[in-house]
């Protein structure tokens, strides 16, 4: 009897379905009048005071460059976390000899290499035009990060056989944290309030964007760099 | 409708997560989640009429933005879980040889 | 498009539960891109294009990849040549009874061997951190070949299952130094 | 001083990245430099706070509270600031080593001591979330930093397990979030009567709660948590069994007391849950046979204890003024001090033994004379001998409930079920020296003294710190009383007699409780199942 606890057999299929079922309806029932019940006041905040406060056209990057910074920070910091465990997990952290594996030797197929060649610098270009107009367009420091990130991945693809220093960028990576940190929080003497914009709540847009457009680069290398290191430890992971 | 569509992308997750075999299944049924949990705070900010979260000009009426930049969180945190655990059960496939579930309990 | 986006939500559910319901590894990738490809869509269509590029950067290009490689990293079988002549030569063709064996043993589990010869470190190490599955030596002056391995290894067993009526290979286990603090 | 909160967050932070980029050697102080500037700042934070009490709550970026994210310092949260740093300078003290794989070990836990006091101290539910996560994150590092087998087996089950936990959490917050318009804790807690008769706001409840019952690893879903806090280093597990457990508890404080204000009356509910847990982690601890398995079920039964006292007196119990209430807070900090006492001296232990069986390890008393005498210290606190911490919460709890025979009875059966199975504990103290070679371990000794002590001061002078903490109104003289000593002596010397006659003869029942049947997929059911029984409750 225990065995059949341990595993999940049919019976207990279908008694999930049900419960899901009923989880379902609890949730219909609590949605049946939810477009009466919308409190838009955070909404109407944003979209009249958004652009004044932050000098950022993308309320998206304001909120999350201004108005909680904290979080976003947090998000980098979870990111850091994240690719030092991982690199402490493979082991790649460590400056070691590549070891000589036979199924590594095949080549990557000719085609691709040139097709990749071919599309890598514009999808750098992409990634750094999405980081630089984050407060204007869509777009902003993760998700530049993150196109920058595939671009490189190409990269890897291409020569399996590249070599990387892990510590190096996992240095760089600290730094880039602190850094964010300090911007953040120069803030405290320009305004005399933390995690925020340090030019003054009255100066023009323009000003206000170098804050904006530097805090988003910041996150963007950050972000790069630190999903590019989870690719390596996985591509050279036990090697 | 959508909203309730949403959620049972999320129940799905749940029910991967509670029959799948293997490691990566599961795995991959926590981004389905996640994924659903976006979907449905997205849905939630709508309504109709609303723009794009970016003043191109002064007094649009735009979609609610909280919403959009919170799962921007989300997402980078569900990636760095996904690979933490893809990492972990790599080196659980070559400590025990095997990936699925039912291999994982205790033989005493 | 409200209908548009219905029937693209619909279609993500089906993706859902495809996925949730297939068996084979390596279909499921192709599924978790097209999944994470219609969810970015579909954010795009809830007017979040931030919400969309961060998806499509990250979980339909990113993700699946890594998806790729720790999938192909979980079908391989990772052999350490000490003996490094006689078994098997790096630059030369992979013969020799033991390799044989491995072969057709990784073939049955539906998995790849691959064999490295230039590491060193003690067996602990070796097994531990850095992923080797078997590790073959040769008693000297003897035509006997030594496979250990992680006791704790489930392929372990069924390799020596296997290799029971062979005189010249003996498969040995090396205890896992656990959790002892 | 008014920005401390934020430099109780980064200056573990920066330590924690200063360990990882310095390479010279005497880095490793640095953590202890750390600490004292953290108590340091705690001391004047409590004084500034207590001339000031306006000044408690900091807004970042001097926006509107409602749309931006705050920190706020109340009594509650600064209690557990206080026990998180004194917890981790005795961790830190323990672990301490000076070599490679120490420093990313400190860097792990410097950075977990920031994000933990950060989520104590934040007032937003997304932030909340934010460093949720990160905390599972990087307790999955430290639970697998070893990279044994089953080490690696637990910290997947454990993030998996808790990620699901946050994301139904994170669901909640959203529906709040569409209802109320914001998610700072203090607003919603002022308008939270405005809507709470909303069915959306009832399930938002049920989803929150659900999460955090995994995270609190209440009774169903409480397998992740014996097989992660079993296989981590001993450090490692007396970290999570004394501090990182109550993040849940003390979410669940913040969730159900602060915000939520008991609107739904569900003392009952919780209750039965906090009982249930507490029965089911005390008979599977008994029968376990390995020293940190029995330890790791004790703490899923402690936390039920808590459960229970901070019910127990009804609906509208306020936290300081009711004893159920303030005796299971107190439990919670007087776990959070035996619970590692009881890890880190089974840690040096085991490390001297070689092993974990409790039957093969005897003669501790005699050959580690320090580590048998703090043990005995840790054993009679969670007991609930008087004198000892443990007693002080414990009756405070059984005070709660004294009309109410079926729960005095539960809570009896709990109790006594805790004192069997350190009778079968204490058992390793006894029988001859033992040659081993035991190391000299005075940083070690000195971080287990350090627990014993603040166990003991708690015990015995509980009335005048809570008194003029807190400013109590009832207690004190308790232990003129000769009853608690009949009493206490009494169930022990039945504790011991059942031991000797029922459990160490190993009857099927134990062999079988000793298999934990719930795998991985069955707790996913689990979870989904006790959402419906939440549910139901809630919405009927």
């Amino acid at each position: 009897m225990l065995k059949r606890l341990r595993t999940v057999t049919p019976l207990i299929k279908y008694l999930l379905i049900i419960l899901l079922g009923l989880v379902l309806t609890m949730f219909i029932i609590s949605f049946a009048d939810y477009q009466t019940i919308y409190n838009n006041i955070s909404r109407l905040f944003y979209q009249t005071n958004g652009f004044f406060d932050t000098g950022s056209r993308n309320i998206v990057t304001a909120i999350y460059l201004d108005y909680r910074l904290f979080d976003s920070l947090f998000e980098a910091g979870i990111l850091l976390v994240a690719v030092t465990g991982i690199g402490w997990i493979s082991q790649h952290d460590d400056e070691q000899e590549n070891a000589h594996f036979m199924l590594d030797k095949y080549k990557t197929p000719e085609l691709f290499i040139t097709f990749s060649r071919l599309v890598y610098p514009i999808m750098l270009l992409f990634g750094l035009y999405i980081v630089l107009n984050g407060h204007n367009s869509p777009g902003g420091g993760f998700q530049g990060g993150a196109v920058i990130a595939s671009a490189l991945l190409i990269l890897f693809y291409i020569d399996l056989k590249k070599s990387t220093n892990m510590k190096a960028i996992l240095t760089i990576e600290k730094w880039l944290f602190i850094s964010l940190i300090i911007i953040s929080v120069i803030s405290l003497f320009t305004r005399g309030e933390l995690f925020t914009n340090f030019i003054p709540l009255d100066g023009n847009a323009d000003l206000k964007s170098i804050y904006l457009i530097a805090l988003n680069i910041i996150i963007g290398a950050k972000v790069a760099l630190g999903l590019t290191a989870v690719f390596i430890a996985f591509l050279k992971e036990g090697r | 409708m959508n909203p309730i569509l949403s959620f049972v992308i999320i129940l799905i997750g749940i029910y991967g997560l509670a029959v799948s075999t293997n490691i990566i299944k599961s795995v991959f049924c926590v981004t389905i989640i996640e994924a659903g949990l976006i979907l449905l705070f997205l849905n939630l900010g709508q309504y109709e009429g609303g723009l794009i979260p970016i003043m191109e000009a002064l007094g649009i009426e735009i979609v609610d933005p909280i919403p959009q930049a919170l799962m921007i969180t989300t997402i980078v945190i569900g990636s760095t879980i996904t690979s933490l655990a893809l990492m972990i059960s790599i080196k659980i496939f070559h400590i025990t040889g095997s990936i699925e579930w039912k291999d994982f309990i205790k033989r005493k | 498009m409200p209908e548009l986006a219905l029937a693209l939500q619909i279609f993500l559910i089906i993706v859902a539960v495809a996925i949730v319901l297939h068996k084979s590894k390596f279909t499921i990738i192709i599924l978790i891109s097209v999944f994470s490809l219609i969810a970015a869509t579909l954010y795009m269509m809830n007017q979040a294009p931030d919400v969309a590029i961060a998806e499509v950067a990250i979980n339909a290009a990113i993700i699946p990849l890594i998806y790729v490689i720790s999938i192909s990293r979980q079908r391989e079988f990772i052999v350490l040549d000490r003996i490094r002549h006689g078994f098997i030569d790096p630059n030369e063709k992979l013969t020799g009874e033991v390799y044989e064996v491995l072969l057709a043993f990784t073939k049955k589990h539906n998995m790849k061997l691959n064999v490295c010869c230039d590491i060193s470190g003690t067996e602990e190490v070796l097994t531990r951190d850095l992923n080797v599955d078997l590790i073959v030596d040769k008693l000297p002056d003897s035509e006997i070949y030594i496979l250990k391995g992680r006791a704790s290894n489930l392929l372990l067993a069924r390799l020596k299952e296997g290799a029971k009526g062979m005189e010249h290979i003996r498969v040995e286990t090396i205890e896992d130094g656990d959790a002892i603090d | 001083m008014f920005y401390a909160p934020v430099l109780f967050v980064f200056i573990p932070i920066i330590i924690a990245i200063a360990m990882f980029l310095i390479k010279s050697a005497k880095a490793h102080y640095l953590v202890f430099l750390s600490q004292l500037a953290l108590i340091a700042l705690f001391v004047l934070y409590v004084i500034h706070l207590s001339n000031d009490p306006s000044q408690n709550m900091i807004v970042f970026g001097g926006w509107d509270a409602r749309f931006a994210i705050s920190f706020y310092n109340d009594k509650l949260s600064l209690v557990f600031i206080g026990l998180t740093i004194f917890v981790w300078l005795v961790i830190l003290l323990y672990t301490f080593k000076i070599n490679y794989r120490q420093k990313k070990l400190f860097f792990f836990l410097m950075f977990l001591e920031g994000v933990f006091l950060g989520l104590i101290q934040t007032n937003d539910l997304f932030n909340l979330f934010v460093f949720l996560e990160l905390t599972t994150v990087l307790v999955t590092i430290l639970i697998v930093y070893r990279k044994g087998g089953e080490a690696f087996k637990a910290g997947l089950q454990y993030m998996l397990l808790n990620t699901v936990a946050a994301m139904f959490f994170l669901i909640g917050i959203i529906l709040l979030y569409y209802v109320y318009g914001t998610i700072n804790i203090r607003v919603i807690a002022s308008e939270i009567a405005l809507y709470s008769e909303y069915n959306i706001v009832k399930f938002a409840y049920v989803l929150m709660i659900t999460g955090l019952c995994v995270k609190a690893a209440l009774f169903p879903l409480f397998t992740w948590l014996p097989r992660a806090h079993g296989v981590a280093q001993a450090s490692i597990s007396a970290l999570l069994s004394g501090l990182i457990v109550k993040a849940a508890i003390y979410i669940f404080l913040r969730v159900n007391f602060d915000m939520f204000a008991n609107i739904y009356d569900m003392s009952e509910m919780f209750f039965w849950l906090g009982a249930v847990s507490a029965l089911v982690g005390v008979f599977i601890a008994m029968s376990q046979k390995d020293l940190k398995q029995i330890l790791a079920y004790h703490t899923v039964s402690q936390v039920g204890i808590i459960m229970m006292g901070l019910v127990a007196t009804g609906p509208f119990a306020t936290l300081f003024t009711s004893p159920g209430a303030f005796g299971g807070l107190l439990h919670a900090i007087n776990h959070a001090v035996f619970k590692s006492l009881l890890f880190l001296a089974a840690g040096t232990i085991i490390r001297v033994y070689q092993t974990k069986k409790v039957y093969e390890i005897r003669g501790v008393f005699k050959t580690m004379p320090w580590t048998g005498i703090v043990l005995i210290v840790a054993m009679l606190s969670i007991t609930g001998a008087p004198f000892f911490n443990g007693f002080i919460s414990k009756s405070m709890i059984k005070y709660a409930f004294k009309q109410d025979l079926l729960k005095m009875i539960v809570f009896t059966v709990v109790n006594l079920g805790t004192m069997i199975s350190f009778a079968k504990f204490s058992q390793i103290l006894f029988g001859p020296k033992q040659n081993l070679v035991v190391e000299r371990q005075t940083k070690q000794h000195l971080a287990m003294s350090l627990l014993a002590i603040a166990s003991i001061a708690i015990g015995t002078a509980f009335y005048p710190i809570f008194k003029s903490l807190f400013a109590l109104t009832w207690g004190g003289a308790l232990y003129l009383d000769v009853m608690i000593y009949v009493e206490y002596f009494g169930y022990l010397a039945l504790a011991y007699l059942i031991y000797f006659f029922i459990v160490k003869r190993d009857y099927l029942p134990f062999r079988l409780l000793r298999k934990s049947p719930i795998s991985f997929l069955t707790a996913n059911s689990l979870f989904v199942l006790s959402m419906i029984v939440i549910g139901l409750f809630v919405f009927l």
